[in-house]
């Protein structure tokens, strides 16, 4: 429940975040048993790399506690689409906060609005667009697959949107949206967006009213682009975004010349590269101490360019604060491609396209 | 849920886009504006045809007078590339000595002046030029589109949002809104957790209250967002512009840095044992400016500054409020003759245009007499009294907020850790900032206030040209956005 | 003659670059006399912004010393195939230094390469190549536009690079590059490098090369990539690659809050505002003084977010050195596509498919 | 002109490339060498059927024993993408429950075992896929793709060159070269202006050498390149493995940055005015390693350290050269230890090619006393006694240098002030590092040594997949390859 509103304590039916390290971050969902693999119902005692917690354990705490684990400590979190993005059961592909931000601002989503999505996925962009639209707006969102409908609906209901959403098994290529005139925004997210598009624009309202399609692939993005015009939208604009994160690190690079040729100087240097391993090891250990600290196990490898930076340092050493780059980062999710639909815009045209 | 306008109304303000151009306009009828650079661009309408049209309309630009117009609905507007034909093979034959169009500068502006519709001087320029035929299909549609661009005649009006808003600065000039790209801003709004039905607060200096604008839009008429400013004035430029229902602006309000409340170290009631179940989600809304819980913020103030502020807190008179606005050297005045530039000028009402930014400071002290504001066609700018928005803005810091934005081109870490102990725990901030440098250091000194699960970030934001045949990633982009680190406060 | 080979002093004949200001590079060429617009030969006078220099004055100058202007002073740099890049009479589009350095370690170019270049365009690349392949190389370059054979044949002349460059005028997509089996790499910058890619393997010793098609839409790449698939080459290979520059600056930022709530700080702040037209000002003064400072007065606009970075500073301001990115950047300039020709490919393919 | 070597012989290096795996080996008869990871992926070669072969060649893998194969020239290679067929329309009925496989991973490894080809295996897998025929054909391929990295059984044997070195480092840790990413490389090599025919210095550590055999390679035959290297060895371990002539390594010199001569400060004798016509364009070689000239080197060397330096350019016994070879706990002996991993293992001969890497110092020991190293096969590392690099690279460096080049993981600055001076004016240097912050620094700092035109770039690098219908960037990237500085020296 704890998507849809603010309070200060978890309770029973909660979904909250628990929060070890950057790279370790969870969802629990806040409820007595599980079902194992076996189809059995089991306690719902979650396993991290620093021990299992009972999450029952969890009701009465106040949100932003710490919580022990056997073997070190985590932190829950509220719960927030974004938090939800990088925790949530992949059942397909999803959209990252970069995007979903962008599609938000792009399609102007505030309270109160009314949306189409297709299809719904793992329901990632879902959780945005259910906060962004507010207590009254009303989410459309539709998938082609069965068992994800099924999935995500008993989800969002779980997570407090139920009162805002609906949610259909539908081929909106063929069959369309089954609402017209009623939608501020429609997104779509299909292989073929171009044939969900002539539908896409009936949903709009008569007043207009803006599309988005989303597609990986930029011959996708040709065709769509084609169809927009086609139809007469306007404003089209094609995009692509991508997150680029630092890690801040303290760096202490060596000095090959000391100011004085001193080759002993270099024995100082390569003592430090061999202390490399140690220095790994005894940082797994500060892990297990403190699990819920920002050790950033991620790229630990990437200090190794420092030369031992956190060694046993020259006096001389150049010392200064960097925020270093992911050795790999996200290179392509999507293209967005937006679009406006004016107001008034001749919605007979779509028969002969459609 | 607030009934959306989306009829042109006389007094509400518009986007006027031309092309790549665009501009906010607050109509009235009867009054012309005049749009673009001095010189060949410029053009002035006369904006009455756009009154009771939907939002989004283009129209027509019918010649009145030499540069003015006035403007008649479209019903199908088409962007016209069809004079682009089948062009020479490549461009082996084609010889840049600049002397390829046979019509003189002064030939075109003629040829505009007689009335020719843009489409129509287009046409006559591709004819009279003598390499047109030999570019590829490629380089005319270069050409007409450049051509199109000064000498189309059609605009559209839209309605104003954050995305166009952003736009029109940051096409004017990316240091306007401290290079705050659409991109950045819409990372800060997400994950700032800000939505309707919370207590929210941001600090913003230096991006024309875009930030506080964005976060108004996405809460409705539902929650608290409190706008903490430094200096004399509110940032306020882009909320005003919104077009925002009184409804709207009840949910914001602003509190200058200086009248902070005290901050009630709220972790430290719960630090170790945090066993209470008593449900408070809904916190009072107590009106009291001082706490009475123990203070153990990082930085204590002293008991001079505390009297200071509290001086300042009581109300002033109309007359001494004036004086303040007018004389101080703020920057919120620098500000205003940007905004002064950035609304267009009204050519035949300019001194009424600038009664018209008297009078809205007139509105805000009329306000706290409880008079309405003379122009009725012109919406109240500030719902509440300077007094109430600081009661009202320490209220809602008391009960704690559910996210923190701060977003400024000044050094931001101070004011972080000013307001990082109002937000609840297990909750959202966002700093953004031009530089990497302040937030790298404030990534390691938030963590002693709490802060957990930082990145620290910015975004590359790629825009293309999807065109048959002509697909490719646009020539220019921008080389940078501005960097976010965001995080989540815990109880330590 | 100054590209093909290293000397001291400056020569009649050599072609220098002069350095003023990172926006105002020039090259220029060290002969007593140039034609003007009315076709009359009148003095080789270069006309800047701070003032004329007598290009024939630097004749028997030093490499990398001061040159003065009538008012202010430049720096007469060596000669780079990179400095070219940024000063060279565009008559075409150019490909820049980031997309050039990438072909040459592509196409693996390097003393004795015999390459096959087309077009010639505006010889960016071709002075590049040409520094890479040496006395030994041979540049085999073609260009359909007969003006700019010639043009560009007579600058290699004039830069020492006759003896290694074979520039011709030929439609390479019709005819051909006119050798077989010769080169170790071949380069196509055309609007259908398809037409040419047959020709191009022709060209390609029996014993394997490289091939590199440079194209600013993907649709070019596409169909480019599908032809050099068909044609049985290997390792194809598509990127892109921006460069993005940093100005370093060092920044003061204002505190809004200076450990203490002191509104007056603010007024300290907004005066700084207020002097920054000033500071322009005296920035432009200090240009004239001293041209050849790296004065970087392309962004200075930039300085602007800073609130007054310059002026006079708050006691407790924050200062840090930065890399400022510019506003506006190259967003593409096109795609590089490799390809290699492997050893012993059946080029009897090659007739079907021309 | 050297005479290039297209054909793949015995005793050279080869890049033996499977799939995305590449991977480097120096080719002898009845050898067999084990690639890839331990496990699934690992296989041993005996790579005989190459010899003879031209580089660029694929070979098909045929099974003698159970992980071992021998290779046969295959003469024309396609890449088989046809597995894929017209797939489902989408994958709405697709169920992701993890035993869409019918065949256990051990039932694949049988398979293998059995002696069916890559091919024939992935077409068993794709049957055997409950779920391939519903996958659309994008991801049909995908699978195939994935399926065939793991099972396909063709190699490609390259020559060993610096786009497929880089290519190899980087995919295997780009740590191991500092994260110098191929366009940054490039760009670095263009910026740096070397070309045959000049004098050239680098200073290079921590990328395995690949700077400077990329700087050799442009060089061919003609002019000079020093290396300049801290520590106990040079820095040359990519030099080896480009299988470069005797005539071309004898571009190359080696000096320790410990060793460097005097710099003469050229500038000062030219600064105010320079009208010295004469032209010095040959400069002469002169061997003299105290120089008379004043010095007025920012850092000048006090008189202690240049007695130590003068010490260790004596001469010094083969055999306390080795004894210090191998007791030194030397960044170069880590190196050392990188490459044997790098470098795949022969399986059989293991402890001969222990034996081949102290060979290999014997050689250079060896060669000082003018005897030809034991393996004519396996050709000469050092064309030079270490005596000779020194004086050599002296006497390059006196006579300037008209390219400068410093490549490090360390701090960068220092040892660009020790070897500006070395610079012609009116040439360029370049400096890479990891990190932005020290280029910084040095961007001011080397102003005052008489830096100009500097420019303090890093490039966005970006790889397409183009296939029809499914074009798009590539799903991952580098999020940076590293930054540089670059600009001229001029007198100041």
């Amino acid at each position: 429940m704890s998507f849809s509103g603010f309070k200060e304590v978890i309770e029973e039916g909660d979904t909250v975040i628990l929060y070890i390290g950057v790279s370790q971050i969870y969802a629990l969902e806040v409820k007595p048993k599980v079902i194992n693999k076996n189809g059995q119902g089991v306690d719902n005692v979650f396993q991290t790399k620093y021990g299992s917690v009972k999450v029952m354990d969890l009701v009465g705490k106040k949100y932003g506690s710490r919580v022990n684990l056997s073997k070190g400590w985590g932190q829950v979190l509220y719960p927030t689409p974004e938090l939800w993005t990088i925790t949530l059961p992949h059942r397909t592909q999803i959209l990252y906060t970069p995007d979903i931000s962008m599609v938000l601002t792009q399609l102007e989503i505030g309270p109160g609005s009314i949306v189409c999505e297709a299809g719904t996925g793992s329901g990632s962009l879902s959780h945005a667009i259910l906060r962004a639209i507010g207590a009254n707006g009303k989410l459309h969102t539709f998938d082609f697959h069965k068992e994800r409908v099924k999935v995500a609906s008993e989800e969002f209901i779980r997570h407090g949107f139920g009162d805002r959403v609906i949610v259909l098994h539908r081929d909106v290529c063929d069959e369309g949206f089954g609402v017209e005139g009623v939608a501020d925004a429609v997104f779509l997210d299909l292989p073929k967006p171009w044939d969900a598009l002539p539908h896409a624009v009936s949903a709009i309202k008569t007043s207009g009213g803006r599309i988005c399609s989303f597609s990986p692939c930029i011959e996708q993005v040709a065709r769509t682009c084609e169809v927009l015009q086609s139809l007469g939208l306007q404003e089209l604009l094609t995009l692509e975004c991508l997150a680029r994160e630092f890690q801040v690190k303290s760096i202490s690079l060596p000095r090959v010349i000391n100011g004085q040729k001193a080759p002993t100087h270099q024995n100082t240097h390569v003592s430090q590269e061999e202390k490399q391993p140690d220095l790994k090891k005894k940082k797994v250990e500060e892990c297990v101490e403190g699990a819920g600290s920002d050790t950033n196990t991620k790229s630990d490898e990437h200090e190794q360019i420092a030369a031992g930076n956190k060694g046993q340092q020259g006096n001389g050493d150049f010392r200064f604060t960097t925020g270093i780059t992911q050795l790999k980062m996200p290179g392509h999710t999507g293209f967005l491609t937006f679009a406006s639909v004016p107001p008034g815009l001749a919605r007979n045209k779509l028969s002969c396209v459609a | 849920m607030p009934l959306k306008k989306n009829l042109i109304e006389e007094g509400c303000v518009v986007m006027v886009q031309k092309g790549a151009y665009l501009k906010t306009c607050r109509v009235f009828s009867g009054r012309s504006y005049t749009f673009g650079k001095r010189g060949d661009g410029q053009f002035t309408l006369n904006l009455d045809g756009a009154l009771g049209c939907p939002f989004g309309s283009s129209f027509r630009m019918d010649r009145v007078s030499n540069k003015m117009f006035s403007i008649t609905k479209i019903e199908n507007p088409v962007i016209s590339l069809d004079i682009v034909t089948e062009g020479g093979v490549d461009n082996r034959d084609l010889q840049d000595d600049g002397r390829s169009q046979k019509l003189t500068p002064d030939e075109i502006i003629t040829l505009k002046n007689k009335g020719l519709t843009g489409k129509e001087v287009i046409q006559v320029i591709t004819e009279n030029s003598s390499t047109f035929k030999d570019k590829t299909v490629y380089s005319q549609e270069k050409y007409v589109n450049k051509k199109q661009k000064k000498y189309g005649e059609t605009i559209t009006i839209h309605k104003p949002t954050i995305r166009l808003l952003n736009d029109m600065y940051y096409t004017q000039d990316p240091l306007k809104i401290a290079n705050l790209r659409i991109d950045t801003l819409s990372q800060l709004l997400c994950h700032s957790n800000v939505q309707a039905g919370g207590n929210f607060a941001v600090f913003e200096s230096g991006s024309q209250g875009l930030v506080t604008a964005a976060m108004l839009q996405r809460m409705g008429t539902v929650g608290h967002l409190v706008q903490v400013y430094h200096g004399a004035h509110p940032q306020r430029e882009a909320v005003d512009l919104m077009n925002f229902s009184e409804e709207e602006l009840l949910v914001l309000s602003f509190i200058n840095v200086t009248k902070l409340p005290e901050a009630t170290q709220r972790d430290s009631l719960t630090t170790t044992t945090a066993t209470t179940n008593t449900n408070t989600t809904t916190t009072t809304n107590s009106n009291t400016t001082t706490t009475t819980t123990s203070i153990t913020t990082a930085e204590p103030m002293d008991t001079n500054e505390e009297d200071e502020t509290r001086k300042e807190e009581t109300p002033h008179s109309s007359k001494s409020d004036e004086q303040k606005h007018t004389n101080e050297d703020s920057e919120e005045n620098l500000i205003q003759k940007d905004n002064e530039k950035l609304d267009c000028e009204s050519q035949e009402n300019k001194d009424q245009h600038v009664n018209g930014k008297k009078s809205e400071k007139q509105d805000q002290e009329t306000q706290k007499s409880g008079e309405q504001a003379k122009k009725p066609s012109r919406p109240r700018k500030f719902v509440r009294t300077q007094v109430e928005d600081v009661s009202m803005s320490s209220s809602v810091l008391e009960q704690g907020i559910m996210g923190l934005v701060v977003a400024c081109r000044q050094y931001p870490n101070d004011v972080v850790k000013e307001l990082m102990p109002f937000l609840h725990p297990g909750h959202s901030f966002v700093v953004f900032s031009p530089y990497k440098e302040p937030l790298m250091e404030l990534y390691s000194e938030v963590r002693t206030l709490g802060g957990t699960n930082m990145r620290l970030s910015e975004t590359w934001l790629r825009h293309y040209q999807v065109l048959p045949q002509r697909t490719h990633p646009a020539i220019n982009m921008s080389g940078g956005g501005g960097y976010l680190l965001y995080g989540t406060k815990v109880l330590k």
